[in-house]
């Protein structure tokens, strides 16, 4: 079973990363880009294959280390 | 001999045809060499390890016979080329005992062309690779660059990430990154060039060779998995770009640090605990090149048995595991009482270890997957009878005669050099990489050659990387010698005595009599400095087909080398001290052929090179390192591109102190202040000690003369000047503007 | 004086601070495998060195922090251990839990190895633990991730409680644009915890602590440390609250 | 409008930082982890309003400066 853990940066964090993808993206001559903000994503391929279960694993695995939480945030989805 | 029939072969497998072998870059004539030694029809995996064993990267057959001429040998080699790097003897370390420096340059230039990130960083991973398989801890890098034009559309960004790689890896791993070279010229256009080189320490009697020896020793696998990883990979770094070389674009190969310190760190317990007969890294066309070379070196066959190679993909075939890429393995034999604690050894740093063979007593390769015999070749005419060429050459057509000398007074044309990409400040490359981890960082990059502690001496080894593909194209005889001769003064400018070189030769296609005419002529150049400096070589690399539909770039043989300095007290950095006098060492005829004057003012390749007179390169550099051993000098620095007032203005802005060249009646303004006569030093001293200095040149029948002072905050050429901060943010920003930052 | 070294895979400043660490101390640091549980006893300092532990996966120190030996360093801090992380390792130390806030990608996103200015402490002067070192010293930097981030609230506590070790200043150590080499918030260089027995900053004082190399003045802050911790009377008491975030 | 670009690693690409992650789950006890791969989201907040533009838009983006083609792949959402 899979499972994808997004994680993003909490709201007010500074994202030097994304700052510079969107200057970067207006240097290219992209109008309209208000901002960006980079974030990682985890695929993890698990022996689980209960859906439910599956999720509460890769959720405790964001808890404990793919998230740190003064800084980020995570969500998990189960793929098929 | 174990017969591989056709209907072994798995279907998907394609029929193996002269039209098979050509898109594996066989020549016809190839391909029948091959039918003749094994007297069939090869397997689809024969195939492609012979197209691996005899491609340009790993036969030389282009380069053999010419680089046969070099001297190799020295009372300082302990092994000259032929091992993955070159040893040789640096004197005891703190108890005693025997050290020795193992040291190579090596290109990754392909790669980086099509991934400059990830091509830079698996290139710095694998000249590590070269000096730790030799029982040396890595203790400095290096680095040689060449982009195209600056304002061509990729180099930038070929900049960019050629840098983030170089410095993603070394630093990881740990090495300090200490110095190199930065060029930009159109010539790289369609071909930039990332050569790496990697300095480390052993003791002298503790090197680890390749050669094989004993029959049925266990042939072990350690490192990382391997996945499908540039498979073809060698075959493209010896074929020419083309239109089609999208479309040819191997699975590329990403480098891992993290695995690359944890293998070094492995190994070295390894190697400590005598557990290694033989070792050797997986380079280019990993599995099949470092298993022959065991076997061949040490006289031994090799069988493999490929179930038990660990594999990061599923369903991976015989051919691609031979001729995978992936990086940062080893392949050693293993003294197999020890395996237990071999084994121990990796499995403490989470790396696989797996016995994937043995040696065998007759001359065969024989190579197992799946019950199969996937391979059954003779080993030592795998890379004994691989092909060997005596090209046509001729030599390059002379360049056009000197035409009139700009129209710039020496203080605007200076301000041009130095705030040009080619001649500005490098610091914005050598701040990306950790060029101070291990803590024996003496002098840092932006000096001459860099300058890195024997840890735990007072001993000091002198890094340099030098040539100038102007002078090679012009004049490849005296290019090939000025590269030798600028890595000797870099070496002698900070108070070292140069050693030993090793040498990366990037030239175009060989094919072409012209190419391999510069390529014939810079080697003979090298040769004779290296001979006459006492420098031999004891390893390189070459790297042939760097050209993109017909344009071909400069010839570029890179020349890294290693001095040595026996007492820190006389390293000479390249900052004077405010009220020094400045005197020049050398002869100044004021010669502008091949200037960067000329061809970075006005874009003209004219005139001849600068004639190299190689006995008088040795007597000034004798006598530089005397004047050092004296304690009479504050600085020194070499004159190279750019003449007296590029070297001059680079040690005012080190010592953040003004200086005042004087002019020189007896020739242009611009001649004096920008020519590149060889075999001069621009040094500084108190002005007490001038005259002092003065009488030993005549004495060493040495000519020198005072060229000026140092002080205050304005920088002068003869009549004209510039404030130092004007000249400072110059040369500051030249590569930040380029890249678009300032 | 007894000190001890860990060592992640990818550590590659270990033997630095070793080296370091021996010269001022005058007997050799421990190497403690980060495998291990137990730290040896009787340590008077432990430091977590610099480099790419886990290769900087992930984010940077998250894996590391997670060591076995690191609650054992954890332990070690509570009773009023000192506890030096210098690069990775203060990055290894805030995500173990023991320094707050969080350390970023350099706000030029490029790695950066270069000397620079540091001054101790807040703007009412250093913090005792720090007290007695010159108003600028010259270390050098090298990082990828560098640039210390806090919220306004966790960063007005940390300076008023003057546990900023130290801050990025120019060469006649005022502020300055272009001092502060990685964005770091109100140019914090270093951070103090709660009893000023943790410490972690990204200078590397163990790379000038040698005249050989061209400067001593990292050498004076582990003097400071260490020996200013039994001999000097300015120093603090030993504490014997925990040394939290 | 918000678009989010989540760049993977192609397969068959080396991702040693997935191997870590993997290796380091292990490490902490979390049973049955096959591997993971790890890589990038960027959000983009874009001025364009209708859905169908600002995915072209993103794709373009993508294409030219947020995913590197010779290692990754990328696939665009368009939040509401
Ligand atoms: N790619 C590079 N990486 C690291 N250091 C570099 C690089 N290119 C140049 N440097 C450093 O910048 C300084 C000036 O280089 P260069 O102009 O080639 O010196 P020289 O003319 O004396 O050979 C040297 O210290 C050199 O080592
Ligand atoms: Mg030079």
């Amino acid at each position: 079973m899979k499972a994808r853990v997004t994680v993003t940066l909490k709201n007010g964090v500074l994202d030097p990363q994304g700052l510079a993808i969107a200057q970067a993206l207006s240097g290219l001559g992209f109008e309209g880009v208000n901002g960006a903000r980079q974030g990682k994503v985890i695929e993890l391929d698990l022996a689980e294959t209960d859906p439910d279960a599956a999720r509460a694993q890769a959720e405790k695995m964001a808890d404990k280390l793919l998230a740190n939480a003064v800084i980020e945030t995570f969500s998990v989805e189960i793929e098929a | 001999m174990t017969h591989i029939t056709a209907a072994a072969r798995p279907s998907q497998e394609p029929a193996v045809t002269q039209a098979l072998a050509a898109e594996h870059g066989l020549k016809p004539d190839e391909y029948q060499r091959i039918l003749d030694l094994i007297g069939r029809t090869p397997s689809f995996t024969e195939l492609g390890i012979f197209s691996a064993m005899w491609n340009e990267h790993c036969s030389y057959k282009s380069s053999k016979l010419h680089l046969k001429t070099l001297p190799t040998t020295g009372p300082q080699v302990i092994h000259g080329p032929g091992e993955n790097a070159g040893v040789i003897g640096i004197g005891p370390d703190a108890e005693g005992n025997p050290l020795a420096c193992v040291f190579k340059m090596e290109s990754h230039n392909h790669p980086s062309f099509i991934e400059p990130h990830q091509g830079a960083a698996t290139g710095v991973g694998g000249i590590l690779r070269d000096v730790f398989t030799m029982g040396a801890r890595p203790v400095a890098a290096l680095n040689a660059l060449s982009f195209g034009a600056p304002d061509n559309p990729n180099t930038r960004r070929l900049l960019a990430g050629v840098v983030e790689g170089i410095g993603s890896y070394g630093n990881a791993f740990g090495v300090p990154t200490v110095g190199g070279e930065l060029r930009f010229h159109e010539a790289y256009d369609g071909n930039c060039l990332v050569n790496a080189m990697a300095v480390g320490i052993a003791r002298a009697d503790g090197i680890f060779l390749s050669a094989a020896s004993g029959v049925g020793m266990p042939v072990v696998y350690l490192g990382a998995k391997t996945g499908r990883d540039g498979v073809g990979g060698a075959t493209m770094a010896s074929a020419e770009f083309g239109e089609d070389a999208e479309e040819k674009r191997p699975t590329v190969q990403v480098g891992d640090p993290f695995t690359e310190k944890r293998l070094l760190e492995a190994c070295l317990e390894l190697m400590a605990s005598g557990a290694v007969i033989s070792i050797q890294d997986m380079g280019a066309a990993g599995l099949t090149c470092s298993a022959v070379e065991m076997g061949d070196k040490g006289g031994l066959g090799v069988a493999l048995d490929l179930d038990r190679v660990p594999c990061r993909e599923t369903a991976m075939s015989a051919y691609e595991m031979m001729l995978s890429e992936s990086q940062e393995r080893m392949l050693m034999v293993l003294r197999p009482e020890k395996e237990a604690e071999a084994k121990a050894i990796f499995d403490k740093w989470d790396l696989d270890f797996a016995i994937v063979g043995e040696t065998i007593g007759e001359d065969r390769f024989l190579v197992r997957h799946g019950g199969e015999v996937e391979a059954d070749l003779p080993l030592a005419a795998l890379s004994g009878t691989a092909p060997m060429y005596d090209r046509p050459h001729v030599a390059p057509p002379a360049p056009p005669p000197l035409g009139p000398l700009p129209m710039s007074d020496p203080v605007s044309a200076l301000l041009a050099l130095i705030g040009s990409p080619n001649y500005g400040s490098r610091a914005w490359v050598w701040q990306q990489y950790d060029h101070m981890v291990m803590a024996d960082t003496v002098v840092r990059p932006g000096s001459d050659a860099a300058v890195v502690r024997i840890h735990g001496t007072n001993r000091a080894l002198a890094l340099t990387a030098d040539v100038t593909p102007r002078y090679c194209k012009a004049n490849p005889v005296e290019g090939g010698k000025q590269a030798v001769a600028e890595a000797y003064r870099n070496l002698s400018a900070t108070g070292a005595r140069p050693l030993a070189i090793t040498d990366n030769l990037n030239f175009g296609n060989p094919e072409k009599p012209e190419i391999m005419g510069q390529f014939v002529g810079c080697i003979r150049g090298i040769g004779a400095a290296a001979s006459a400096l006492d420098m031999p070589v004891t390893g390189g690399n070459v790297s042939l087909y760097n050209e993109t539909e017909g344009w071909a770039i400069l010839p570029t043989p890179t020349i890294g080398a290693v001095g040595l300095i026996d007492d820190l007290t006389g390293v000479i950095a390249m900052a004077p001290r405010a009220g020094d006098t400045l005197v020049l060492i050398g002869t100044s005829s004021g010669h502008l052929g091949q200037s960067a004057l000329l061809s970075e003012l006005e874009g003209r390749a004219e005139g001849d090179a600068p004639p190299v007179d190689l006995a008088i390169e040795r007597r000034h550099g004798e006598f530089v390192r005397a004047l050092a051993g004296a304690g009479l000098i504050s600085a020194a620095h070499d004159l190279s591109d750019g003449g007296l007032a590029l070297a001059a203005a680079e040690m005012a802005l080190a010592a953040g102190q003004g200086i005042a060249i004087e002019a020189n009646g007896d020739l242009a303004p611009l001649a004096w202040f920008f020519g590149e006569d060889q075999a001069r030093y621009l040094v500084a001293c108190a002005e007490e000690d001038a005259q002092s200095l003065v009488n030993r040149a005549l004495e060493a029948g040495v000519p020198v003369r005072r060229a000026g002072a140092v002080g205050g905050d304005t920088f002068r050429l003869g009549a004209f000047a510039v404030t130092m901060s004007d000249l400072g943010e110059a040369h500051a920003n030249a590569l930040p503007r380029l890249m678009g930052e300032v | 004086m007894k000190t001890a070294v860990i060592v992640f895979p990818g550590s590659n400043c270990d033997r630095d601070m070793a080296v370091a660490l021996g010269r001022v101390t005058g007997q050799p640091a421990t190497m403690v495998w980060h495998k291990d549980t137990a730290l040896p006893a009787g340590l008077d300092m432990v430091a977590v060195p610099g480099g790419f532990s886990f290769g900087d996966y992930l984010r940077v120190g998250a894996i590391a922090a997670q060591s076995p030996i690191m609650r054992a360093v954890a332990d070690f801090a509570a009773r009023g251990g000192q506890v030096l992380g210098i690069c990775n390792g203060w990055q290894v130390l805030i995500e173990a839990g023991l320094l707050p806030g969080a350390l970023m990608r350099n706000a030029t996103l490029k790695f950066v190895c270069r000397d620079v200015y540091l001054t101790p402490g807040a703007h009412n002067g250093p913090h005792p633990t720090l007290a007695g070192l010159p108003q600028v010293l010259r270390v050098p930097v090298a990082h990828h991730d560098g640039c210390f981030v806090a919220d306004e609230e966790a960063l007005d506590r940390i300076e008023g409680d003057g546990r900023v070790a130290f801050r990025y200043v120019d060469a006649d150590g005022h502020a300055a644009p272009g001092a502060n080499p990685n964005g770091s918030l109100r140019d914090i260089a270093g951070v103090l915890s709660e009893n000023g027995r943790v410490l972690g900053m990204m200078p590397h004082p163990e790379r000038l602590a040698d005249d050989a190399l061209g400067g001593s003045d990292g050498r004076l802050i582990l003097d400071r440390l260490l020996i200013g911790q039994s001999g000097d009377a300015t120093a603090p008491a030993l504490p014997t609250a925990a040394a939290t975030a």
